[in-house]
């Protein structure tokens, strides 16, 4: 079993916990408040994420292999969205990545994943995420 | 009080606050659809059994409803559309492309009424003119008026309410004063044909765009005033089926308005509902329905008030329907995402006019848009999850 | 057999015999109509909540249906429009003008694809060519390559099967050869989706228009498959709210195909149900359809044959769905009325195709034509209506 | 009373006898038989009414001061509904003609006159006859 997927069952057991919808979202705010806020100067145009209605940088770097992402949003909800993801895909190799079943993330149930709107926020992060990962793939 | 025609409310617990987007629809909209499709289903306008015949008479009598509904004069100056957004891109189209050299907008418009005169490789002070307005968004009527004087050849084509902010434009004002400059004026009424009534005989508007699914009635209707002595000059859009009087290989001779403006099969569900949408509108008045709405307006400002670091952008004085505010320090979207899990459904960002709100210096506003089947219920529900949403997010 | 799907068969004693015209709807169309309108109705792609999210999926689920329909490789191949009517006319105007020298069309063009390039001031000879067909309507291969060699810079646009005359043309051959001499080809595919399987990845097509309402989908919707290669060049037809990604006043970003395209609120429960339309003819299956639909349409074929003076105007080999005819010495009009009074709903008249109405030197036919829902009964009593009636006015 | 009135009642009262649709169109269809056909070089486009899907032609003179019309068509039904317009309109002053309300025809309850086609031709028709009506009338 990939790590990320079991990265990914342990969110899904914390949302588990939620009796609704509006908890989940609670508990996604309070990810957003607690993500380290990156540097001034890495909000730049090259770490933006493009597609998303909100702002949204995602900053990656590599460390014995592993690829380790910091990010940040200017909204706090994909904030929250951005942790999660962070926990699920930092610290893992390029190939881990790569070989990660991205509809596995549905599980997450987040309307804001499921939801083919023209400009989806949660998709461009994720592809950004991949993005970078195979820019350093080099199988 | 106005809920129980609304089937959407039997359904749903949710409290709909985004009526500037798409209106929910009254139960005799539904039933007249229903009533086409399975008892007298057929194309109109060209086939003639006894069911087509039907269809056609239902389709036209939209047509009737809708001319007398705004006071135009002939049934001819009332041509149908997918929307608002079709009738502002026929009219630049097939009108003002080619034959004006300026066009002039408010500060206040929306994407669609911007964008089409982009495509004409219009843009700002080549082509394209933008009036301005002061802080409270009112319209700069010196301005505008310098602008028509500076640029002969115009075209206006102005919102009457703002779908962002709610504001209402000085209509009749404004197309006086550019017709005393020999401009034609196009009125977008995406927002005002919902809430009050509207009269073109008064205002004399040059064209004038409805949008069906925002006045109570079925997605994928619009329509389009042209005052008669124009509809000379518009060129036809689309062509095609039942737009015709003669086809050969060699040459095609249309037939009059409006048919020459409806190429191909019409939404005809569509047509024949939103004529009951208009008709249910007629029996509540708009007299009513304005003074019910402004009720709940002035009700949902004064609760807002009331709330801490609340930001507004207009007086509540000369808005309709909708309106947008900030709070300061938080961002407009995780408010929406919050009170969308408290089932209370607002409309955050843009809405679809970037540049004022680039021009105010804010990403977007959260938006509260009304409709007669809100009431003060709603308006409770909403500031007390607009609270909860707040104290989530700040804490 | 499949009556039963229809409610408007529950209402109404017709025959219905038009389905060229439009076709009935299947109550799972109806129910998702329903559905949307008094369970979810909201605005897609742009509101964020909860309906207005299961709006945006339920629309994007019917653009997924109909690219698996059709065998298109990306979603963004698809865009949605009214009709096959506004397909073609965006084309026309969007991707064809100012780029194609000629346009080439066939002999048996519904109006629809004969006056949007009349309206690009081209004629018969002057940036227009018109393959000729024989007798039998059948299409002249020799003809089109001739045209295709003498006019290098060609754009053609045919129809899939006629709706006049329900002839069939050999489109896969068509567009081969089109292809081997550099030119692109848009299929109106009005009168052949309802009836059989396209596969875009065996035909080729470079573009293909879809009506809605006569797939047994609602009034007011159609798509057009654009080959994701000429996305790039199509431009955008309409735009307005929901196709922009950034606007100021000095320009617009438009957003990627095929948001870009559908510019302002569209048709959302017409799309919606058309999508159940797409899911019931995948139940039945196209093989059954298809099946269906040929023994029915040899049993009228053979049951007209039988009456005295017929005149037929194709074979029932090359034929789909429509099937035309004339009795010598009678006007398809007298004929048409008086069957409609026997509740028997037939089309007469030019159906939109007069440049080949006048080349057979006639004003009209009877149509007669069919969808699954017809039976052997239904032809039955049409064929006695019809006896009727050609006795009531010859005697 | 004006004496069109009296006619178009005595053609309501003959529809009335009708059960059924198909009879009342049997007995236009009759009407249209036996309607005289006029000459061919009266065929022509001056009295060609347009705005008819089928081809109409419709003929005015004037006797005694009364309008007098003759008219034909190239389809029987058509032809059946000139005749029943020739009977209300022909041998009345232009006078009596625009004074009869038109509204008053829906009485005939025939489907081609209600719908408001894109080309209806019962209307062109009737509209032809005024415009005549209209050139002698010296009031
Ligand atoms: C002011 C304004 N103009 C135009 C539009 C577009 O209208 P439609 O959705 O009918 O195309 C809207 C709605 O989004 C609007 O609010
Ligand atoms: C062959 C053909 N092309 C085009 C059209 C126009 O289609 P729509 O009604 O979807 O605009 C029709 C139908 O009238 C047709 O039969």
């Amino acid at each position: 079993m990939n790590i990320l997927e079991k990265r990914l069952d342990e969110v899904v057991e914390d949302f588990d916990l939620f009796d609704d919808e509006l908890e989940k979202y609670e508990y996604i705010v309070d990810l957003g408040k607690r993500l380290k806020q990156i540097s001034e100067n890495n909000r730049n145009d090259a770490y933006l994420v493009k597609g998303c209605t909100s702002s949204v940088w995602i900053i990656p770097s590599l460390k014995n292999g592993k690829m380790i992402f910091e990010g940040d949003s200017n909204t706090v909800i994909v904030k929250g969205l951005v942790a999660i993801l962070i926990k699920i895909f930092s610290d893992a190799t390029p190939k881990e990545i790569l070989g990660f079943d991205l509809k596995q993330l549905n599980r997450l149930g987040l309307a804001e994943i499921v939801t083919p709107t023209r400009q989806n926020g949660f998709t461009s992060i994720v592809n950004k995420i991949i993005e970078y990962a195979k820019g350093v793939n080099h199988d | 009080m106005y809920k129980k025609y609304f089937p959407y409310f039997k359904n749903s617990k949710n409290i709909y606050l985004d009526t500037a987007a798409t209106a929910q629809k009254p139960s005799i909209v539904l039933d007249a659809i229903n009533e086409y499709y399975t008892q007298y289903c057929s194309n109109t306008h060209r086939s003639n059994f006894g069911d087509a015949n039907r269809a056609t008479t239902e389709f036209e009598h939209t047509r009737e409803l809708l001319k007398n509904c705004i006071k135009a004069k002939e049934s001819k100056e009332i041509i149908f559309t997918k929307g608002v957004t079709e009738s502002l891109n026929l009219v630049a189209s097939s009108f003002v492309k080619d034959r004006f050299d300026t066009v002039i907008i408010s500060s206040l418009e929306h994407h669609s009424n911007i964008v089409p005169w982009h495509m004409q490789e219009r843009s700002l002070h080549k082509g394209l003119e933008v009036v301005n307005c002061d802080e409270d968004l009112t319209f700069d009527m010196e301005h505008f008026e310098n602008l028509l004087i500076q640029n002969p050849n115009s075209f206006v084509s102005i919102t009457h309410v703002s779908n962002a902010f709610g504001k209402l434009h000085p209509l009749k004002n404004i197309i006086q004063t550019a017709h005393k400059y020999g401009a034609l004026v196009m009125i977008d009424g995406a927002q005002s044909l919902p809430h009050f009534n509207i009269d073109m005989q008064d205002i004399e508007a040059d064209f004038y765009t409805i949008s069906g699914h925002k006045t109570y009635g079925p997605t994928g209707v619009g329509a389009l005033y042209v005052k008669a002595k124009h509809l000379e000059k518009l060129r036809p859009y689309q062509t095609g089926g039942a737009t015709i009087k003669d086809v050969s290989y060699d040459k095609t001779v249309l037939l009059d308005s409006p048919f020459k403006f409806e190429a191909g099969t019409q939404n005809i569900a569509g047509i024949i509902g939103f004529g009951k949408a208009i008709e249910f509108l007629q029996n509540i008045e708009y007299k009513n329905i304005i003074n019910y709405e402004n009720e709940i307006y002035e009700y949902l400002y004064e609760k807002l008030g009331e709330i801490k670091d609340v930001i507004f952008y207009t007086d509540s004085i000369n808005s309709i329907g909708s309106l947008s505010f900030n709070i300061k320090g938080l961002m407009a979207e995780d408010l929406g995402i919050l009170l969308d899990k408290m089932k209370i459904s607002i409309r955050t960002g843009h809405h679809c006019a970037q540049p004022i709100m680039k021009k105010l210096g804010i990403n977007g506003t959260a938006r509260v848009s009304l409709a007669i089947y809100n009431d003060k219920n709603d308006i409770d529900i909403f500031i007390k999850g607009l609270k909860r949403a707040i104290k989530i997010l700040k804490d």
